[in-house]
């Protein structure tokens, strides 16, 4: 069910824990969904020297935290915010249709923690878009 | 290959050795149409009339009572659909519990949509209902009551010869899906006053697709198989003659052993328990307590931790366990089972069912006992559920 | 032991033993619940998929079409109460035959008792219905045509295509009953227009208690198994593994032969039906011309014998036939199939279906023939409706 | 599903054939159901001497047919008349529930033979009862 991809990052998590005084941080899911993602950021010049998660949650929202914070490593915060969850599913090479909304839970966590970057920095936060299509989770899956 | 320790039982087991051997003729020597009258059919007749005759006697039935279906999930659709379809004139009330299998859960929402009021049974913290609470529910017009033997989640047993004394009382049918119970803890449907039962072969190292409905004798409901005068008139469909020696064999072989099997798997179910609760420092077990759960069901829950996490590394260790129920696993809700004996979304999110079996050694629990903590503390250390909760019950202090 | 013929394949073939070979892992080793996420069950997902895939392959339909189910009957039944259901606020009208496997007719009824309008049509007098019946039969408030592939008595095929092009034009859904016309005849879902499509596997050299319903993509009915998840969230119940492993085995093999099994059973059944329209007088062959009807099916009327004594003094020599349906022997109504070609009560009640199969060779049919007639001879002697036939066609003389 | 001796009746049927000129013949059942039953009675001084039977049906009707013309033969026409379809179904080790009118039909055509016999001699007919119980032919056996 899940790709060679999502195995390695969710037994092997890159980017674990937590960061001590970080420049910004941000939570997305809650425990009714069964996944919570927290991301902290180190963000010097602009660019995010440092990431750290800490997730709540399935194989594929373990192995979403790992690579979203993979793919912002070293980019400015703005590239990082254009981050979407396709190129984090795309990233692990897919995820089943019914976990795609942990990919947007990445997305969602590392938006938080960057409006948190720039509400500290005194910045104006952006605008999130909502993934209301992809988030149905309560529906019932059973005939 | 490294260390293989299945213990996911209540999911399905294997199928017996002796058991497909029993099956085996009715595949390409023995293969008539039992509905054929010719002489070529006659050993299968007979072998599905002795396969009935062993369902009843485990049951405390007579054969006549006894009708064979594709498994637990069609004796559930049937006996509730059929029960409520036959007595509508009597009446449009249904009661069932919240923890049922989806199998009568979701026939109960088709009877919803269908124009019948369905109440759903709270149960306690342990997942038992109150017969009090089912005393209460019941109107001039419930025609159905229909109560698990045993929850196929936290394996907790239910009250069932009391709801049985009490329908019977009231006149009102009360069916029992046995599909987790039979052939592992003792069951009499005369003595316990069951009007409809199912059970499933699968679940007592029978065949997959294979299962019965009992129907006490005078009960009558309508039919849901349509077609052929198979099964005396009441369930259509050519029969499948291997899966019913097969469940014949299965529920004999089982049930035979059931005792030893109780106390040996038992032993062990209660070493795997002991063992979790001491080394992994704020686990919960769900459900009752020993003596009142089936003996081969151990669920805990770890907090900090989501279910198929657990799961999957267990899988990575070799050993097969279940979150909710199997069938629920492509799901995301949290199990129905573990909401409704008040667990919080992150508890029942962080659930894990071991169920032992046959093959289950002790061997195979310490092996476990030796894997499982290492896997729960490495996955809370990443959760931040984990540190919210640890920072909760410091505040507490 | 004494010679053994089976003629009754269209009753049940046996398993083949490539078949029962490629189920025999998913017994005891390869058991695991497919539902289950954990690698050890991955084996089984695949080989579910891969008999999906053969179905598939089989129909020219796609694998995401195809839904497992326990038999042909539960595959009529669901094709039938879900789609009348689903569509009930469209119209409250089914057109269906009167030559339809009681899977469909007592379906079919049952919908009438429940609020449902249904038309039986007629058929011709060998056995296929008119397009311009079914015309006409339409209404605004039709919602399901139902018309079997092919007929399991009398072997007649019917003009799917031609029905499957109106009812799409017309927009309204057109399920086929091909239990016994799959993997024997050729077929396409595609080029055929069908909506949804009944098999099962016992009828093609697979195990008993498992079959499938082909739904086109887009097509929705409601459910008929209430459960769990199973079959993406359509049709509940464990999966029957081996059953279904068996399934895919057997379609692929049964029509990878398809055209070779064809041209010798078919000619086969030419040499009886020629030999038994010689050899006995006043036989008739019921159904339609070779080339029209399935090439294993010979269906005859012995005017002035009733079938079960056939049946019985065939059994004495171990020829193994049918007489009606396999699944009303029981009955002592007249086969509803003869009767709406038109034949009269002694006719119908004096017929016999040889189905001819894999393991039937010119020995046997030959063997046949030279049995059959002195067994109709002795039973007309004692017969008082074959001396008044006789008298009555002197009379006519 | 057919005792021992049903099938050896059904195999080896006694008293098949016609009486020329018979002293009575009687015929019960109708194609509809799928059994006829003719009796032909030869009878000297009240005393069935001779007794053939022709039968279009199933196995039991057969067996019946044999049966029951093998109890009355040698009997007095009145302890003919008293055999009951319960006897003749008891002789042959019992009938299916489902088959139980084929003993029925037995019953009638002897009584029908006797009636037409006593019609013969001039003598008044004796009344016929119904069996209307078992004979629901036609009932639908299929759920
Ligand atoms: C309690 C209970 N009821 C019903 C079922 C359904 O049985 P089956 O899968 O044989 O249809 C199961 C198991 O899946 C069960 O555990
Ligand atoms: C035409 C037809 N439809 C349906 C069925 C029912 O199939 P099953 O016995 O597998 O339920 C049969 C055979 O019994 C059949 O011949």
């Amino acid at each position: 069910m899940y790709s060679e991809k999502v195995l390695d990052h969710f037994q092997n998590p890159r980017n674990v824990g937590e960061i001590e005084n970080p420049d910004g941080v941000g939570q997305a899911g809650n425990p009714k969904c069964g996944d919570i993602m927290k991301i902290y950021l180190r963000v010097e010049n602009d660019v995010i020297t440092d990431i750290r998660f800490k997730t709540f949650g399935c194989a594929s929202a373990i192995a979403s935290s790992s690579m979203a914070t993979e793919l912002v490593k070293g980019k400015t915060v703005e590239e990082a915010w254009n981050l979407t969850n396709k190129a984090v599913a795309e990233a692990l090479d897919g995820l089943p249709p019914v976990k795609m909304h942990c990919s947007v839970l990445a997305e969602e966590a590392i938006h938080a923690a960057i409006n948190n970057y720039r509400r500290n920095r005194g910045l104006p936060v952006w605008e999130e878009e909502s993934h209301d299509e992809l988030v149905d989770h309560h529906a019932h899956h059973h005939g | 290959m490294s260390r293989q320790v299945y213990l996911d039982y209540a999911a399905t087991t294997f199928t017996a050795p002796e058991v497909v051997s029993a099956m085996t003729p009715y595949f390409t020597e023995s293969f008539g149409n039992p509905s054929s009258i010719y002489s070529f059919s006659e050993r299968n007749r007979k072998a599905i009339d002795a396969a009935r005759q062993k369902v009843a006697d485990v049951l405390g039935a007579t054969k006549e009572e006894i009708y064979f279906t594709s498994g637990g999930t069609e004796a559930d659709n049937w006996a509730l659909k059929g029960a409520a379809w036959r007595n509508r004139s009597k009446g449009n009330h249904v009661i069932t519990t919240k923890i049922e299998h989806h199998a009568v859960l979701h026939t109960a929402q088709f009877l919803q949509e269908n124009g019948f009021d369905v109440t759903f049974l709270d149960v306690d913290a342990e997942g038992r209902i109150s017969l009090d609470d089912l005393k209460k529910a019941v109107t001039g017009k419930t025609v159905l009551v229909s109560v698990m033997f045993a929850n196929n989640e936290i394996g907790t047993l239910q009250p069932v010869a009391e709801i049985g004394a009490f329908c019977r009382e009231k006149g009102i049918l009360f069916h029992t899906d046995a599909v987790q119970a039979t052939a592992h803890v003792p069951i009499d449907v005369k003595a316990m006053n069951i009007d409809l039962l199912s059970l499933s072969a699968h679940k007592f190292y029978g065949p997959k697709g294979v299962g019965a409905l009992y129907v006490r004798k005078g009960v009558r409901i309508d039919n849901f198989m349509h077609g052929g005068g198979q099964e005396r008139g009441r369930r259509a469909t050519t029969e499948n003659v291997a899966g019913i020696v097969g469940l014949g064999a299965a529920i004999e072989l089982t049930s035979g052993r059931m005792k030893t099997a109780s106390a040996r798997i038992g032993g062990l179910r209660d070493l795997l328990v002991e063992g979790v609760m001491k080394t992994i420092p704020h686990a919960k077990l769900n459900g009752a307590p020993s003596g009142e759960r089936l003996p081969n069901n151990a669920n805990f829950s770890f907090i900090g931790i989501e279910g198929e996490t657990l799961l999957l590394d267990l899988d990575g260790a070799g050993i097969y366990g279940s979150t909710g129920s199997a069938c629920s696993s492509g799901s995301l809700d949290p199990s129905h089972v573990l909401m409704a004996i008040g667990l919080s979304h992150e508890q029942a999110h962080g659930s894990l069912r071991l169920t032992l079996g046959e093959e289950t050694t002790e061997e195979d629990i310490r092996y476990v006992l030796s894997t499982l903590p290492g896997i729960v503390k490495h996955r809370r250390e990443m959760s931040p559920l984990w540190e919210d909760y640890l920072k909760s019950i410091e505040g507490g202090r």
